[in-house]
């Protein structure tokens, strides 16, 4: 494929605007550019150029995408055409209360949607995406300890955390403490109680497990660390196993985020934008980002007087269409709509897990919530979860996460979602099995995979020992 | 309406391979005392057309007038094949590409981005998106950090009062020391930012064309910012203006970072937004956020994959450049649309926008309102008025978005910062200043 | 603004490579005296942002209120799904299926609308669309004229006014003899239908729901034409009846024709519509418009492909079935998505619609109108107004298309057709009727 | 890939309606459908199954579409952005005239657009396609001798027309008799003028020919018609290749068709919507169709009341979003910028000619209008034209139109329209010589492409013999 610059040409373009006279003479010409270097291409070519890579795409509409820990649901369609509504998508921010308190209701209805779904009791919806809600919520765990006069500079994150939790605890200066999991997939209880000392301001759990387990032993969990006066955060990624089983505040969580381009069925457009609202109870919510949507009678206000607030940390008020999204589709669902969610998608993981473990190496053997991981051990011939992720790919199906976490070699985190039929779960199971079969016999075919598709293998190692990041003539 | 496309047929047989018998076995690990047994207080359903009805008429209670307000979000035209291209599925409901073989669509198109970007700032890389122009500055501000070992910061007071906002929410959570300065005639002074700087200081950090839509002399604060051996972020938060504006690079600039929504992506009351970071090829291996390298494939093709990933979180956890994960992506791919459209026709809309703000400022001050800075300015500009909440609530009332009150700054009591953008014709500007007379008593 | 990449040296080069100097020259077979020296007399062009700014002024002269009127067009509700999956390049930009192997796509689409139709109508076969209803009963004649070799149709006079008048332009040029019956009570009698019938009658011709929207005894009807031994056209305007209502062939027609319009298509000032024709098996060969067939490819892979083509005018010229080429074929690609989001929720929709109308009627009584037939009807019916020009220009003024005044039955004088879809509410119904209140006086 | 049929199961599907209560009790039951026999499916798989059906199309998004006499050219995303608006889309036709004046004065407008460019004095945009223009013509043709009184039954049309002609003709009653084509490509004079008799009507003539050549004796031709007190009609399908450059009327015709959906750029949907415009000169403006769109001062008015008229011939008004998004063209382009187009059209098909000639035979060698034709002679080892297009689609082209028109055996009537570029065009001469390469090399491979696609040759015989024209379970 070639890229957009191999097709310019001068005078190709014909832009659209109403420009004629481009005479400027009251901005100095020493702050004024000399040449714009922008390919010049005809609607034609870009039309032609952007519809041909979408091919070399795979997303939901194309097939199934079990990536574990990503809830790559259906993205409903009626979704989109409410963002793009007018009076939604050309909205300014700058809108006087009054003209904007159409999109101040949606913001104030998925707050409280949110919070019947999790037990909290206040939510904000700044945070642009997961890793930004985790970072919304150390700060507000650093400000609580500040507000409160304690100096606790340790948060404990279990070893099969995800990147982004030790990532976004760095940020604000905390030191953090690997708390190993037990060989049952739940947090090594000793081991955590060793861990807690007046120092341990937080402990950051992701629940589900990003093992797709459930801790049986939450609520100890949840205890130890109240005892000792540390929060408790809850990372909702995997919030689309529990809804309408069980509350995250009920779990003993004192705040959490949630990704509504997982769990609410926001497509993921290729890395964002996403969302990762911030919920926390009561006593915490006095720290929330300003400014938060608030109710006053019939009206709805932005309120930015809020003293003990960390402070603002968008913009403006966060990825409010990806928040309308998630508002439509949890109208659309209902309270039993939405439990229906996590059933199935857990019935549609256990399913799989249940057909798959019969030849696959299945490392941790309990019942899984929405995901489950396998791994490569015992697949014949040096075949490893990478060869096996990209033969899914000849296949049709998109690859489940891999080598993640960490703490299972050769990871394979498969997360099915609700949104597949039985005929799909079925499929990537024959083609896991013949990928099997294939190791046996023709491994390097496995080896080579990709066969069938457009690219082949794709060199990443010499991507990153000479670096090309942008193209030059 | 439910998406979930199992008969009850396949559930049950379903559960009967996994060996239970209800789906509340499933769920066994929960433990019982909160295990949820009533139902989610939520709304009822809705049917799809229900949904629309009422997401209806909730958009019309949003304003659906005119907009003569920019300050850090703009209203321009997006061309009908950037909505097109950017909203094939493929695309769409792609999730960030880690898997290259079948994303070679998103990793071309993020590969062009970034080209772009490094173009139009005249810097030697850029990553593939932030979540906003104000977290692109923070995180560009911790990158200075990271890369001078240093953290004081020399701020001008002309930056965007929300980029502010939120520099100082990271600032303190991430123990960087924020210094402001004055900015009376809203302008940096270079004398004022040499004062503040001392030796922990890592970067000043001036925003062009600044808060208050006036140009700001880059060169000059560049050479200050040298003669103390201490770094230039430049913050851009219309980025067209890099239509007819240098590139900051060229101006001295060492970290150029802001907001592209302006580039084929609506104001969407405020987001998603396209922050974006760009800097010199020193900062390469300390870039925040994704970054896409070519390569080629096994048969030797021109390919592209996410690199440089040692950088990120997913491998070097708390010791990452930054936290951030999934980002704006599909804004990036609406603006790299965006600019294969406009091209170097990208001038001639950003020099029309100057045009029809110079006219926009013109007619108001005609119309009684009082100029307050003399500087040059790019699509915007600050005007006085007799009582600005008054002001903003009669032009709000005749259903336009008229532009932004400037509460929290000294001296600037009363004032408004207006927008114009291609989007408004001179008829267009010459109704609303009609309309901002009546207000002045210029027109009765 | 151009669609036009190539640039002047290219045109230059490629002038060159054709060995002439000028442009022109690629002309000079049109004789001399009528090459056009002047430009055309054409409005200066717009800029893409111009020219949808003049659109949507002129988009904002239309109505935009509610709707309570059929005769041939309903406004129903297209889900997302359906705009968005249509408007996929891949089938808006490719033309008639010609080449197979690249356009399985729309050829497996039509082939499940020929499925749907046929399941719908109770029909052995579907064509892949016509024009629009009114053509489609035309060429519907035309078929059965060439099936029975004979030229005079017994038509109810219950037949949408607009179709009525296509077809007889249509038998006036192809020499057909129409004969319609009157209608007092808004439904066709089978006895007056048979005084029609002589021995050089081909078919009957009645639409059901009738254009007042009651609901005909098709089976009535139907014994009546097997009677004399002719054939029995069923005309269907409103698709959606057929979710509660049973298939046309269940009751004894020969062929079933309409509009489609319904199934995910928009009203559109009338147009694009999806005509359809539907038939038993015996008229397979001569059914107009294309028909696509189940095969496979040279690797035994189900595949499709139009077929049975020597019926059409590519192949047999003047001795084709028809002259129809270019069909409906977008529309009924979006109709086939529609009836599969639809499913069997479709016979929800109707009765939706049958209930709404139902209330409709009944409140409009109440507020002063007039009923006019007793018959069972699906979703329109038919109301004497006072003065029915002033009642449509009210209603007009505010907003709403208010019906359809019956200008051309003796007897239906002032007498007004209105029309209630899932798309309104008791709510939208209530607020109508208010309104139609003020007009008769029973609301001051 | 299977059809939505293959993929229902009992209750995946939950409608979006409001309905609630289905009870009918004022319908007779004898009137009322039993079972209601649609597929039972869930919106995610409707998204996935047509996403899929859509990646085995080709349309002019994907590449180059040079199939003759269809002007496949790009189709610009403003016209469908337009065509979209609320106050177009959901327009219903029976709006109050007062009510539907943007739409009116758009039909008006384009009317006029289209006057300007063919020198006609008034257009019907009633007609719904190509052939449907053609008969409404035929239609006119024939009132118009109805109402001199001249009995006429005769209608010539050259054996190079395209199918449409006779058989709208056809329809109308008229005899046909063809008119041979001389062997430079115009039409036969001499024969001509032996075929004109009292009792031919008209003449139909597609201009350019679907030769893609202008006939020099155009003038002599509608002279010789005109005395003979014949009409000369316009078969305009070809009109992209003359805009700007003569005007039809001029030419000597009568009256013509105009196909919205090749010379103005709106898509043909793979199967239509289509409009097919008719433009008549004042003397037949009487016969046009009711309902016609007057100016009266400046409201815009349908006019029904015209004794002379054929009658309607459309449910109503024609096409309208069709017409609509031809009216955005226009508006777009301006007059240079229509003049351009068919400058670079003919262009365009002069160089692709040019470069084709030299390897391939080109029966009849002029300077083209905007398409020419080649065939297959010479092209060695038995290799056809049917051949060649089904390889071209290996190489990523769409095929050219094929075995028409019919007076050249083995035709590929080659249109690229102006909408490609140099690269494109020089692309695809590539590709036509790497085929006949191919067909000296390996004519197997030739013979029994195309061999890369997701469908190899697809079997049409098969399909007639023993027709499945429905799925059945
Ligand atoms: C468990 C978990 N936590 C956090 C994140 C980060 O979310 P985001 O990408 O929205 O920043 C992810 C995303 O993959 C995740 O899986
Ligand atoms: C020369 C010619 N005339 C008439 C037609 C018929 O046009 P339509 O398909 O719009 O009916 C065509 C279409 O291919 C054509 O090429």
């Amino acid at each position: 494929m070639s890229t957009i610059f191999d097709l310019s040409g001068k005078g190709k373009n014909k832009y659209y605007a109403d420009a004629k006279a481009v005479k400027i003479d009251d901005i100095p010409q020493a702050c004024l550019r000399g040449r714009l270097n922008l390919p010049e291409v005809n609607e034609t070519e870009v039309v032609r150029h952007y519809t041909g890579l979408s091919h070399l795409n795979f997303g939901v509409d194309t097939g199934m995408y079990p990536l574990g820990s990503c809830t790559m649901k259906h993205n409903p369609k009626l979704n989109e055409r409410i963002a793009a509504m007018p009076g939604f998508a050309g909205l300014h921010p700058a809108a006087d209360e009054g003209l904007s308190q159409g999109a101040l209701r949606v913001m104030h209805e998925l707050s409280g949607y949110l919070c019947a779904i999790t037990g909290m009791d206040a939510f904000t919806l700044q945070p642009a995406a997961g890793a930004h809600g985790e970072l919304t919520a150390v700060m507000m765990i650093k400000k609580y300890f500040e507000d409160t006069g304690e100096k606790r500079g340790t948060i404990l994150i279990p070893d099969s955390a995800h990147g982004t939790n030790p990532a976004s605890v760095a940020i604000c200066g905390f030191e953090i403490k690997s708390v190993p999991s037990s060989p049952d997939g739940d947090v090594d209880i000793d081991a955590l109680r060793g861990l807690i000392t007046p120092d341990v301001a937080a402990m950051m759990l992701t629940s589900p497990s990003t093992l797709g387990l459930f801790d049986r032993r939450i609520l100890e969990i949840a205890s130890l660390l109240h005892k000792n006066g540390s929060l408790f955060y809850c990372d909702g990624a995997n919030l689309n196993a529990v809804m309408g089983k069980a509350r995250v505040a009920d779990m003993g969580f004192d705040l959490m985020h949630i990704n509504l381009h997982k769990t609410f069925s926001t497509p993921h457009g290729g890395g964002g934008p996403g969302s990762g609202p911030v919920g926390v109870t009561e006593r915490l919510s006095k720290y929330l980002p300003v400014p938060t949507v608030e109710k006053e009678g019939n009206e709805y206000r932005l309120v930015s007087d809020r003293p003990k607030s960390i402070g603002r940390v968008h913009s403006f008020y966060g990825n409010f269409q990806v928040a309308l999204k998630a508002w439509t589709y949890i109208t659309v669902l209902g309270p039993d709509g939405i439990r229906d969610v996590s059933e199935k998608a857990v019935l549609n993981a256990n399913y799989l897990k249940e057909k798959l473990r019969t030849r696959y190496n299945l490392p941790i053997d309990r019942t899984c919530m929405h995901e489950f991981v396998l791994n490569d051990r015992n697949v014949p011939n040096g075949i490893t979860t990478n060869d096996i992720a990209k033969r899914l790919l000849d296949y049709g199906f998109h690859a489940p996460t891999v080598y993640f976490p960490l703490i299972i070699e050769g990871a394979m985190m498969i997360e099915p979602t609700e949104t597949e039929s039985l005929s799909s779960l079925d499929g990537f199971v024959d083609a896991m099995f013949a990928i099997l079969d294939e190791a046996e016999t023709e491994p390097e075919l496995v080896k080579s995979a990709p066969c069938s598709l457009k690219f082949r293998r794709v060199d990443a190692v010499t991507a990153a020992r000479k670096p090309v990041l942008k193209w030059e003539p | 309406m439910s998406y979930i496309p199992l008969t009850d047929e396949d559930a049950r047989k379903m559960l009967a391979a996994v060996g239970k018998s209800t789906v509340d076995e499933l769920f066994s690990d929960i433990p019982g005392q909160i295990r949820l047994s009533e139902r989610l207080s939520l709304p009822e359903p809705l049917s799809q057309l229900q949904t629309e009805r009422r997401a209806n008429q909730l958009a019309s209670l949003n304003a659906s007038g005119q907009v003569f307000a920019g300050g850090g979000v703009y209203d321009h035209y997006v061309p009908a094949a950037v909505d097109y291209l950017s909203s094939r599925s493929e695309f769409l409901t792609a999730y960030t590409p880690y898997q290259p073989e079948v994303s070679q669509g998103t990793l071309t198109a993020i590969f062009e981005f970034q080209t772009m970007m490094c173009s139009l700032t005249s810097m030697d890389v850029s990553n593939a998106s932030m979540y906003d122009g104000a977290t692109a500055l923070a995180e560009s501000a911790l990158m200075a950090r990271a890369h001078t070992g240093k953290s004081r910061f020399a701020v001008s007071g002309t930056l965007n009062i929300n980029y502010r906002h939120v520099l100082e929410t990271y600032a303190s959570a991430a123990g960087l020391e924020l210094v402001f300065t004055h900015c009376e005639d809203g302008i940096t002074s270079p004398a004022d930012i040499e004062d503040i700087i001392d030796s922990n200081t890592a970067a000043i950090i001036v925003q062009n064309p600044n808060f208050f839509g006036s140009i700001e002399d880059l060169s000059a604060l560049s050479a200050s910012a040298k003669k103390h051996g201490v770094l230039m972020i430049t913050v851009v938060a219309e980025a067209v203006s890099l239509g007819i504006l240098k590139g900051p690079g060229e101006c001295g600039a060492d970290i150029v970072c802001g907001e592209a929504q302006s580039f084929g992506n609506y104001p969407a009351f405020g987001g998603p937004l396209l922050g974006f970071v760009a800097a010199t090829k020193e900062f390469t291996r300390k870039m925040p956020g994704r970054l896409v390298g070519r390569t080629s494939d096994a048969d030797g093709r021109e390919s592209y994959v996410l690199t440089l990933q040692t950088r990120e979180q997913h491998i070097r956890r708390e010791h990452a450049t930054s936290n951030i994960c999934s980002n704006e992506g599909h804004l990036a791919l609406r603006a790299v649309m965006y600019l294969s459209m406009a091209g170097p026709g990208l001038a001639e809309t950003a020099a029309l926008n100057h045009n029809l703000a110079v006219y926009l400022k013109e007619s108001l001050i005609k119309a009684g309102l009082v100029e307050v800075f003399k500087a040059p300015f790019f699509n915007e500009f600050v005007l006085r008025t007799e009582d600005s909440s008054s002001f903003i609530r009669r032009l709000s009332e005749k259903g336009y978005v008229p532009g932004i009150e400037l509460r929290d700054f000294e001296g600037l009591e009363n004032c408004v910062l207006f927008c114009a953008t291609e989007k408004l014709t001179k008829e267009d500007i010459d109704r609303f200043v009609h309309e901002a007379g009546r207000v002045t008593g210029r027109v009765k």
